[in-house]
């Protein structure tokens, strides 16, 4: 008796053609196949990527934002750093398409030149000690022993002396006020946390059988760190990196308000904020469209962040 | 077994040791053990006895506190460089977790031509014929070349690093658990697929598993460990015919067998508790909290390995009783 | 009771730091030290009357002064005696070589006073005398005038066996100062508040209204206005012109004078030889000059200024009335004059035999404020489309920017000066003089000497103020500096508070309140 | 376990030393000179400059402070005229400590469960809302946002008080505004953690007794999913503790904030150098405590 | 003897949206489980069958997982059309679960008392401290050592045989009447294996539960199983009890099953049977038989046609092959099992 079936066979119900019971020539079906689309590691993540709509908008967002950083300031007639006083703290118009500043310079053109410096610092200085950190990182995590306490401990030390001491140290040394040197005394000051950060994923990583696989294989401690660890531990960090987005772009506003910015009258946000904030009460305009220029871009950082990592993903991808 | 007795690999006196905050931890604890050329040397025990341990000091991964491994009659802790890379070409590993031993961001190809890479012995063109050529050795295709190794069931993946570790043409292979991740059916594929490799190769296995039944269809002998040492070696039908240890003993009967009917009459030797810490080794023999037929004796002092019968050895004080 | 006790509340951009006289600097240590200390002389309401001293007499020349101080006065602590010797130690203290004291310079008009300062002489020799216990007396280098004596730093005394215990702790918080004045320091939280009581063992006490005044610092931009409009400040410093139309709007009061002009310092031996070619040379500053529009500086970003066109602020006093009065006077035009820029700068490129193409670079060296950056930028600007000359900002932190300045390393520098008392002779003209500072700013000229060394002398307050005038003429004609505005360093307030005065110095003493 | 501590503390020590060491070489390269002024006498200046022991040579200068050191004193600030370090930190830090200990609490509570609800609702729209309302925090600094709330809350509504320090009332907005960056980073930090928490098995175990989600997410992923956050406490607390420069100057509070900046600026060295000290050292505590709560909250790295 | 039904699952269907599609991991399974019985389930990894149980005591992913049809009943109720918080009454309590891994399915920062005293104290609203007494004996029937010390313990503090002891503690703590077990013993020590093995046989006299019995292992299977499913690629493919299965199986998966397990008991000189090629990925499952591809005996039908259900005249064994069917039968003759014959060769 059988209650578990719904289906049973009729014996005599169905015919057959002839050579329905015939037996199959080994190989006929395919043992090993795979059935999904075949795919290259990136085409992959970017399939993935798509799916999340909330980053493939924040990507065009970001593209729309560098296409007006790039041109916008070609757009109108003026540059960034012509003072006009008759038409001073002019709120946004058909002349002044953002308004303009109280030195009566025009704003989108600001705006824009200014979004330029703010993107490569931004960019330059999240990537840039990121890189950094990833060696330092990986090096002291996987070698470990005294390499390891060496750099960890110079690390504590590091971390603990404020960064403003070295930061005046070598803008003093290398002359201040450009992108470059910003760019490299923010990168020397602020690898510390990211190598911090690589360091304890690849404590994780460095037992796993794969890393160990490598080893077995002869490969050299640099070419395990190069290929095996970092770039495991780039999906975690992704999102971190896209975090540190707005932080750089602040501190180079803050750079900038104790004099050690670019030099004025090139503009950044940072800069425009800070500025218009101070009169940002009589004048708002000044003070919110640099504002959205820099929380909408680092939204978009975000979002797309957090597709990255969804995508880069291997356990997500299923 | 008809082999010539040609010795590839020799353990000396092996142990290796783990600085823990409880204090140190003897993982293996003075292994003598020799593997001959094309022999396949089954190594059984349980979870955490230093199996694996033991597998990678052979592969130098780990340094030997005392003891000496010598690989075809040089000591390897003594190579030089060129050396030293000369032996990760001769010993190769086949790992556990069939997810973890590959890298999840590298294509099968890359994983297979990692090896050749490093030591540069193909290039270009030469080396993609060679990683094809490995991976039809190991029954996949071109079509798989480029996929990524979450595309692959576990069978499939442990033969990725099968042909990962033949792409040096090794001499020996510690396979460290190699088919305990996978479902029975598969588990014959990849013991067959070893069977054969080393049968046209002529290469030598230290086989590392907890499963006694599959280790048997592949083994020429075996060495059962129990807490860094072991305790019994012999020739691998020996150890299921004429077992002289009482952890072998209950290891067997351990196993379920796949037939009602017998399991069904079976007695089976029941073990209590678990393997012991390995930081604090009792005093006599590491296996008396746990064996039924312990004496005061065994509590005092440790068994040695000796030479029961000729080529079968036993760490047991009770072994001709047994 | 609450109700009953008159008090006030102020803000100010700073903490004080310190109330040690030798030691103080900043803006409202200035103002508060009037409050708690009583000079010899002191200004109330704009007229001088004795302090301290009860009479006094002036010899000649105006250079001997004799005090007698009024009978039983005491510090605020209603026991400690004031006599004469109080000056002195008071003066030898601030004048001590081994202290190093910040104001020490303040010294240096008296007779011998530098030269003590140096090591070269004793403190005999220094032109200060306890004659008895309540007559002192007083020998200046150069003559004097009344106004001199409301400085608090030489002429205020000091109890020695106090301020010996605590050393260079003396004025870093309530319980370290004893004064004489009009009010006592209750409470003081370093870096925010600090609470004055009035002292009724004060001489004049009937004559001081509030009970208590309240400080509260680092009171700047909106912060002020908004405490304002909260009603959590009565007093709050004048701001930006949109600050002060916000509180003008919401009824409050405002008080105007002229505290300090901002100014581009020239390098005169310039960054560099090059551009120092072009610095030396007085049509070329002219030009420089006459291209600057201040008016539109100060419609834009010194919005809280005036903008200047002579030498002397406005406000500053004359003989009777201001100065500004009574010698009319034109240094530059307060708008550009972009022709006659170009005129003057053909003029310097004849002289030097360049052409336009040869003018280098020059530095604008300032402080990391965004107001002194926006002020340079605008300054650029200007030189720019005016004359075709480059420039290039470099904004530094304060002690870089300093050091900077120090060792020459600008060739226009954005600072400030506060007014000086009676006129900059004092001290910021004195810097072009080639006897002091003349490797500062490079400048060093015999015509100038002569003209300041006469001035300087002038034994009457008439004779000063018309020679002051011809300074300012030659200052203005070979413009050895670029004065843009001067600052109001005005309050605004709540309606109701009478008895605030300031000219060139703030004086909180006589306020009142009426409902 | 003490041996464990005394390691550690012994480690802190010896960074702390290295710490000043470093930045007390550094700040000699420093350019500039707190005493330049161009209205003081040179002679004055070189006074002030022996005063502070700035004219002997460098190596002398360093043996004399670090034995200074060794006794806890910090020498007298060049700004803050006969202030001593020490009494402008024992003034200054009970002020920022409170302060940023409170807006830490707040940032830590609303952090953590924004955090969670971000997680709970991934992908949904209260995800994204959050999301928007961190990244504003991260994209608004507190320089921006401390005149809006002031301006709202101090002029317009007239429910707080726009500056001060003392008043129970007067911390609630300065804290709001410095604990604004931190909720940011903590909700996307719960956020992640949790996530990676929500797919670990013993989540399910927890469903597979019937507990409520609630439930399971407080008792079973709550607690795990602070494992990954504790490790970034110390530097947080040490930074928020330390106080801020722009929110205590902009809420009028006598924190500690500002000196690190002004002394920077100022050049001066004394407080410098006691306030990289005094920060080093306080990290490195908080690194200590953290490191004894990671035990408390994960038995698995408690001291063995 | 008619036993009494206690669960029974109908053509349950589930899949899984992913990237890359729908992974149709349950694709009509049909079980039932009688009263103090236990059943397994076996087969490959992969072919659903941790899906099939998570479903049934509703823990399925609710993010990318949907059922698409079949029923649930318990107690003649549709668990399936239970909301979430009746379904919640169940779990636990009337219905519990020991996962597969010990270590990764406890909470690592509660102690195991805790976590055992956890649902009896949310099922029966009673205090801590009787929660606490019931942990106890609960931990004492299962013969934990020293259980009042060790409940104050974390997982990692404990070797893994008593976390799996732990696991079943906090199954069994509420009396279930139907105990699922994910293969409860895969990640343990052979060891550690035949003592939870000896433990759940000796549960099944002590208490009144049936036990759902999840495993690829065939010797645990053959230990413990009273009827046995054999599921393949999201399908039930043979059903019969214990003996029938292992001794006349009729389908050639099961066939090639039972030969691939390596018999303790005896070696082969040649190569170890396996069963060639991998399973089907379920994203796109072919049209006729999933096995067809790995199959020695596939025919033409076997890739174009599902096979149907064959009933044999023996109580409740059934298959679906082809090569039972009547028709096939009559053209090919009967089926031969390797395994049948390779017991009565032994037998021999
Ligand atoms: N790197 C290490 N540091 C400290 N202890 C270790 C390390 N590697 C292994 N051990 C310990 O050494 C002992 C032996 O471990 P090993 O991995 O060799 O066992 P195994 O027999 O391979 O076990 P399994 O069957 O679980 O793989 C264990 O107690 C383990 O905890
Ligand atoms: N959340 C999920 N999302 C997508 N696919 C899933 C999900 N859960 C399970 N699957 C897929 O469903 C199929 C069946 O999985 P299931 O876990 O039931 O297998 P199993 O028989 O329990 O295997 P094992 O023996 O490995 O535990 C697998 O192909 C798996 O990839
Ligand atoms: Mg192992
Ligand atoms: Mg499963």
């Amino acid at each position: 008796m059988n209650t578990d079936t719904t289906k049973k066979v009729q014996a005599a119900e169905v015919t057959f053609a002839d050579d329905a019971f015939s037996p199959l020539p080994e190989g006929a079906l395919d043992q090993d196949q795979i059935a999904r689309k075949k795919t290259t590691y990136f085409k992959d993540v970017w399939r993935n990527f798509k799916k999340n709509k909330p980053a493939v908008i924040s990507l065009v967002v970001i593209a729309i934002m560098i296409f007006f950083v790039l041109f916008g300031p070609m757009m109108t007639k003026f540059d960034y750093y012509s003072n006009d006083y008759s038409c001073s703290n002019q709120g946004p118009n058909a002349v002044h398409w953002f308004g303009t500043d109280n030195l009566g310079r025009d704003l989108w053109t600001r705006v824009w030149a200014g979004g330029r410096v703010s993107l490569i610092i931004a960019i330059l200085a999240t990537l840039i000690p990121e890189i950094i950190g990833m060696a330092v990182g990986g090096i002291s995590g996987y070698l470990g022993g005294w390499a390891d306490t060496v750099i960890m401990r110079t690390i504590d030390v590091l971390m603990g002396i404020p960064s403003l001491i070295y930061m005046i140290l070598l803008m003093v040394v290398m002359g201040s006020g450009n992108i470059a040197t910003l760019v490299i005394a923010m990168s020397i000051t602020g690898w510390m946390g990211a190598a911090r950060s690589t360091r304890g994923l690849v404590l994780q990583l460095k037992t796993r059988e794969f890393v160990v696989a490598s080893e077995t294989l002869g490969a050299s401690s640099g070419w395990i760190i190069a290929r095996r660890l970092i770039p495991n531990t780039l999906g975690i960090r992704v999102v971190s990196i896209t975090m540190s987005l707005p932080s750089v772009i602040f501190y180079e506003a803050f750079l900038s308000y104790i004099g050690l910015g670019v030099t004025p009258p090139q503009p950044s946000w940072g800069q425009l904020i800070k500025a218009a904030g101070e009169t940002f009460r009589y004048y708002p305009y000044q003070f919110i469209i640099p504002c959205l220029c820099v929380s909408i871009t680092m939204l978009c950082f975000n979002l797309i962040g957090d597709g990255l990592r969804d995508a880069l993903d291997p356990k997500l991808r299923a | 077994m008809g082999t010539t007795k040609e010795p590839i690999l020799e353990l000396k006196n092996v142990k290796t040791t783990f600085k823990v905050p409880k204090g140190i931890l003897k993982a293996v604890n003075g292994v003598d053990l020799t593997i001959y050329k094309g022999e396949t040397v089954g190594l059984v025990g349980e979870s955490g006895c230093g199996k694996s341990t033991l597998g990678k000091t052979i592969m130098r991964l780990y340094r030997p506190d005392e003891g000496q491994v010598m690989f075809e009659g040089q000591d390897i802790w003594r190579y030089n460089k060129k050396e030293k890379k000369e032996y990760t070409k001769n010993v190769q590993m086949i790992f556990q977790d069939p997810y973890a031993c590959l890298d999840p961001l590298s294509v099968v190809s890359d994983i297979v031509a990692e090896g050749m890479k490093i030591h540069k012995m193909y290039k270009g063109p030469e080396l993609e014929e060679r990683v094809l050529e490995l991976l039809k050795m190991v029954g996949l295709n071109k079509d798989h070349a480029n996929r990524f190794p979450h595309e692959f069931s576990g069978g499939q993946r442990q033969r990725i690093g099968i042909a990962r570790a033949l792409s040096l043409e090794p001499k020996l292979i510690v396979c460290d658990e190699p088919i305990s991740a996978l479902d029975v059916s598969i588990q014959a594929q990849v013991v067959n697929l070893l069977k054969r490799l080393q049968q046209q190769m002529g290469l030598s296995y230290l086989f590392i598993t907890h499963d006694l039944s599959m280790v048997r269809q592949i083994s020429n002998r075996i060495a059962v460990m129990y807490l860094g040492s072991l305790v019994e070696i012999a020739d691998s039908e020996d150890i299921y015919i004429k077992n002289r240890h009482p952890y072998t003993k209950a290891l067997l009967s351990a196993i379920p067998i796949a037939d009602p009917t017998i399991e069904r009459e079976r007695k089976r030797i029941l073990l209590q508790g678990d393997v012991p810490s390995p930081v604090n080794l009792p005093q006599g023999c590491n296996f008396c909290n746990r064996c039924p037929y312990a004496t005061q004796l065994c509590k005092e002092r440790k068994p040695q390995l000796r030479e029961i019968e000729p080529g079968h050895f036993t760490a047991c004080h009770r072994a001709e009783e047994m | 009771d609450e109700a009953d006790v008159k008090s006030v509340r102020i803000g100010a951009p700073y903490d004080p730091v310190t109330m040690d006289y030798a030691e103080l600097n900043v803006d409202p240590a200035t103002y508060i030290d009037t409050l708690i200390s009583d000079t010899l002389i002191r200004s109330k309401q704009g007229e001088y009357i004795g302090g301290a001293a009860e009479s006094w007499e002036t010899s000649e020349d105006g250079k001997t002064w004799t005090f007698k101080l009024k009978e039983g006065l005491t510090y605020s602590d209603g026991e400690t005696p004031i006599t004469s010797e109080d000056f002195v130690y008071a003066a030898k203290r601030l004048m001590d070589p081994e202290a190093g004291h910040y104001n020490a310079e303040s010294g240096y008009i008296l007779e011998n006073g530098e030269e003590y300062y140096a090591g070269e002489c004793e403190w005999d020799e220094v032109g200060i005398k306890a004659v008895d216990d309540l007559t002192i007396e007083y020998t200046f280098k150069n003559p004097q005038y009344e106004s001199t004596f409301t400085s608090t730093s030489l002429f205020a005394p000091l109890e020695e066996s106090f301020v010996d215990s605590l050393g260079t702790e003396y004025g870093s918080s309530a319980d370290k100062i004893l004064t004489n004045g009009p009010f006592i320091v209750s409470d003081w939280v370093s870096d925010s508040t600090m609470t004055l009581v009035k002292n009724e063992n004060y001489w004049d006490a009937d004559s001081i209204n509030m009970d208590e005044m309240d400080f509260k610092f680092n009171v700047t931009g909106d912060t002020g206005v908004d405490m304002m409009l909260a009603d959590e400040l009565d007093f709050v410093p004048t701001g930006s012109a949109m600050q002060q139309q916000t509180l003008t709007d919401a009824g409050f009061e405002s008080s105007k004078y002229t505290t300090s002009y901002r100014c581009l310092n020239i390098n005169h031996a310039g960054k560099t030889e090059e551009t120092g070619l072009f610095l030396g040379n007085a049509n070329f500053r002219k030009a420089v000059s006459y291209a600057i529009d201040r008016t539109a500086l100060c419609a834009s970003v010194m919005t809280s200024d005036e903008p200047a066109n002579r030498l002397t602020a406005p406000s500053e006093a004359g003989v009777n009335g201001t100065f500004d009065e009574e010698f009319e006077y034109e240094g530059w035009p307060a708008s550009a004059d972009v022709e006659k820029a170009q005129e003057y700068l053909n003029a310097a490129l004849d002289e030097l035999g360049k052409t336009a193409d040869e003018i280098p670079t020059f530095e604008l060296l300032c402080y990391e404020s965004q107001g002194s950056i926006d002020v340079l930028a605008a300054v650029q600007d200007m030189l720019k489309k005016n004359l075709g000359i480059e420039t290039t900002i470099n904004s530094q932190t304060i002690q870089v920017m300093v050091s900077n300045a120090m060792s020459g390393d600008y060739d226009f520098w954005y600072g400030g000066n506060s007014l000086e008392i009676p006129d900059a002779l004092t001290g910021f003209l004195s810097g072009y003089t080639s006897a002091m500072q003349s490797a500062l700013r490079g400048y060093s000229n015999e015509e100038y000497d002569k003209l300041y060394d006469e001035a300087i002398a002038s034994p009457t307050i008439e004779d000063r103020k018309a020679n002051y005038f011809e300074v300012e003429k030659f200052f203005c004609d070979n413009t050895l500096n670029l004065i843009l505005g001067w600052t109001d360093g005005g309050f605004q307030y709540k309606s109701g508070y009478t008895g605030f005065y300031n000219t060139v110095e703030t004086d909180f003493t006589y306020l009142d309140f009426a409902e | 376990m003490l041996k464990y501590i005394g390691k550690k503390v012994l480690i802190a020590i010896a960074t702390v030393f290295v710490l000043a060491t470093a930045t007390f070489f550094l700040m000699k390269l420093i350019p500039g000179d707190p005493f330049l002024n161009d209205k003081i006498p040179v002679a004055v200046q070189d006074k002030q400059r022996a005063f502070y022991g700035l004219d002997k040579p460098v190596p002398q200068q360093y043996l004399t402070y670090m034995n200074n050191l060794l006794h806890g004193d910090l020498g007298y600030s060049i700004k803050k005229t006969g202030k001593t370090v020490v009494d402008i930190i024992k003034e200054a830090f009970p002020v920022s400590a409170k302060l940023g200990l409170i807006s830490l609490l707040f940032a830590e509570a609303v952090g953590l469960f924004f955090g969670i609800l971000c997680a709970q609702f991934r992908g949904k729209w209260p995800d994204y809302l959050l999301m928007v309302v961190a990244v504003l925090g991260i994209a608004l600094p507190s320089m921006v946002l401390g005149p809006i709330l002031r301006m709202i809350f101090g002029v317009k509504l007239g429910i707080l008080p726009v500056t001060g320090w003392g008043k129970p009332n007067q911390i609630i907005l300065p804290a709001l505004v410095l604990g604004l960056g931190t909720v940011a980073g903590n909700t996307r930090n719960m956020r992640a953690s949790m996530l990676a928490i929500t797919t670990q098995d013993y989540v399910k175990t927890a469903r597979a007794k019937g507990l409520s989600p609630i439930r399971v997410v407080l008792k079973h992923q709550f607690k795990n999913s602070l494992v990954p956050i504790i490790p970034n406490l110390g530097v947080q607390i040490a930074g928020v503790l330390m106080g801020s420069f722009v929110v205590e100057s902009m809420f009028l509070i006598p924190g500690l904030g500002r000196y690190f900046v002004d002394s920077v600026t100022n050049l001066d060295y004394p407080l410098i150098m006691g306030l990289t000290v005094f920060y080093g050292a306080f990290l490195v505590t908080m690194n200590l405590i953290v490191d004894v709560l990671y035990g408390l909250i994960d038995p698995r790295i408690r001291v063995k | 003897m008619e036993k009494e039904k206690i669960l029974e699952v109908k053509d349950l269907k589930v899949s899984f949206q992913t990237f890359q599609g729908s992974v149709q991991a349950v694709r009509g399974v049909s079980w039932h489980l009688n009263k103090k019985e236990t059943i397994a389930i076996v087969g490959e990894s992969g072919c659903g069958k941790t899906v099939t149980i998570q479903t049934v005591i509703g823990l399925n992913p609710k993010k990318n997982g949907s059922i698409k049809g079949g029923e649930v009943l318990f107690n003649k109720e549709n668990l399936l059309d239970l909301t979430p918080k009746q379904m919640r009454k169940l779990q636990g309590n009337q219905l519990s679960i020991i996962f597969q891994d010990p270590f990764t399915f406890l909470n690592p920062t509660m102690t195991v008392g805790e976590q055992i005293m956890e649902p009896y104290m949310q099922h029966y609203k009673v205090s801590r401290e009787e929660a606490r007494k019931k942990a106890v004996e609960i931990l004492k029937m299962i013969s934990l050592p020293s259980p009042e010390e060790n409940m104050k313990r974390y997982p990692h503090q404990l070797s893994g045989g008593m976390r799996q002891r732990i696991m079943i503690a906090m199954a069994l703590i509420c009396n279930p009447k139907v105990l699922f077990a994910d293969e409860p013993t895969t990640a343990l020590d052979v060891t550690i294996q035949a003592q939870i093995i000896e433990l759940m046989n000796d549960l099944k006299d002590k208490i009144d539960t049936s036990i759902v019995l999840i495993t690829h292992d065939m010797g645990v299977v053959a230990n413990m199983a009273d009827r046995i499913y054999v599921m393949y690629a999201g399908q039930i493919v043979e059903h019969g009890d214990c003996d029938t299965i292992f001794h006349h199986p009729k389908h050639p998966y099961t066939w090639g099953l039972l030969s691939s397990v390596p018999r303790l008991d005896k070696r082969v000189s040649e190569d170890l049977y396996s069963i060639p090629g991998t399973p089907p990925d379920l994203l796109a499952p072919p049209v006729g038989c999933a096995f067809a591809a790995r199959c020695k005996y596939a025919m033409n039908i076997c890739r174009t046609s599902q096979p149907p259900c064959i009933d044999f005249s023996e109580p409740d064994h059934y298959a679906y092959c082809w090569l039972n069917h009547p028709a096939c039968i009559k053209k090919n003759g009967a089926p031969k099992s390797p395994v049948e014959a390779q017991n009565i060769k032994e037998e021999e």
